[in-house]
């Protein structure tokens, strides 16, 4: 399992690969990439900051991968989260899964995003023409976290 | 003493990121939001008011029922948004 | 739409960049990679040959694609998929979709690899320690395409 | 005229990788197959036997029932494998 969270990009080809090429048992990567958009809830979005809880970022990102590991049989994973300035089209997040079949690596991956996006403490304020917002959190989010306890 | 943390909204609503505090032992989640609410202006805003506030204690998340004890640290945040 | 099918290998982080970059209000891409295990069936897999159908490979993929943007609100799709000799841990497919949203995205991903496993006019022999063999359709394949009427 | 191609494990099984045919018009998939399994030998153990054949006509899947026109391209193969 491997967490970073880091101010820096990342190179997704290249963190995929060393995933993928680690053991000649995997035979899927499912991937997950989140940049910033330059429009959000109707309004221009110039760029945004990333804060985070140091810390616990890093603590909540294992305890989920680590979720994921205990119900899907997958043969490892890799979470990086961006903090700081980022501008459109940057990348946030990357989330990528390794395991022999794809149905496996595809629901961890998912799983993944939808308790990061609930569970792990980065906030996000953006830049917008109305000025400086902090963006709320998305119902929609909850829900899809919702989605897990079920099956 | 506990540490206290605040973020983003709520660390710039406060205009504090954190402080160090004595409380009672085995003080709740719940009853040092009170114990905050009571200093009045933004504080009660945002510690009584309907904020939907979220609290992790040791760097977990925590109902506000969980107990807290002394060298604890203890974080109070909006709801998160990366990702 | 982009839709490939080479002999040689490709660069998924570059195509993955590419797809992302086209537009700054995608927000998500979702990727898969399939390749080459060293192990199936309980046998040592030295290699594999894949055959495929020229003309109705492309056309099998571009329909697929197309029933996924009908279905989910996304804003790209990238299928590539290699033909000819393959050896263990060589990628075998990538496909990327980018959406506003994590969630369409995920689930056309996933929707357009279901059907690509049982519809692209695609076949993989093996070279084993056995000898060589045709790879036998999987039942859980047929199963994973099924999930998708029911919702 | 119509273009059959084989492909995979039936290409292998036929020694074939396709050929030219001379069939009725209006003539299914189905019957095609029952044509083609009545060359005996290989061709019956492929075309008659249980082994869950595919067909495509003009290169899109298609069902036993479908019909065949002239100057059709029609292919048969097992269950798809890639990926």
């Amino acid at each position: 399992m491997t967490i970073r969270v880091q101010t820096e990009d990342f190179d997704a080809g290249a963190e995929i690969n060393r995933l993928r090429l680690q053991r000649p048992d995997i035979g899927a990567v499912a991937a997950f990439i989140g940049q910033v958009r330059d429009l959000n809830q109707g309004d221009a979005v110039a760029g945004m900051t990333l804060e985070h809880y140091p810390g616990m970022t890093e603590k909540a990102l294992e305890a989920i991968v680590q979720q994921a590991s205990n119900r899907w049989d997958i043969m490892d994973a890799l979470v990086i989260h961006r903090i700081g300035s980022l501008k459109p089209s940057d990348q946030i997040v990357l989330v990528a899964v390794a395991g022999a079949h794809r149905g496996e690596a595809f629901h961890a991956c998912e799983f993944i995003m939808d308790y990061l996006k609930t569970e792990a403490p980065f906030w996000k304020k953006e830049q917008t023409t109305n000025g400086e917002r902090w963006v709320d959190a998305r119902a929609s989010d909850d829900a899809a976290r919702a989605r897990w306890h079920k099956a | 003493m506990i540490r206290l943390l605040y973020f983003a909204r709520l660390r710039e609503a406060l205009g504090s990121a954190g402080e160090e505090l004595a409380v009672a032992g085995g003080i709740t989640v719940e009853a040092l939001m009170q114990q905050l609410a009571a200093r009045g202006g933004v504080w009660a805003e945002e510690f009584a008011g309907d904020k939907s506030l979220r609290a992790a204690v040791n760097q977990t998340l925590a109902p506000v029922t969980a107990e807290i004890r002394d060298g604890d640290e203890v974080a109070f945040f909006p709801p998160v948004t990366g990702g």
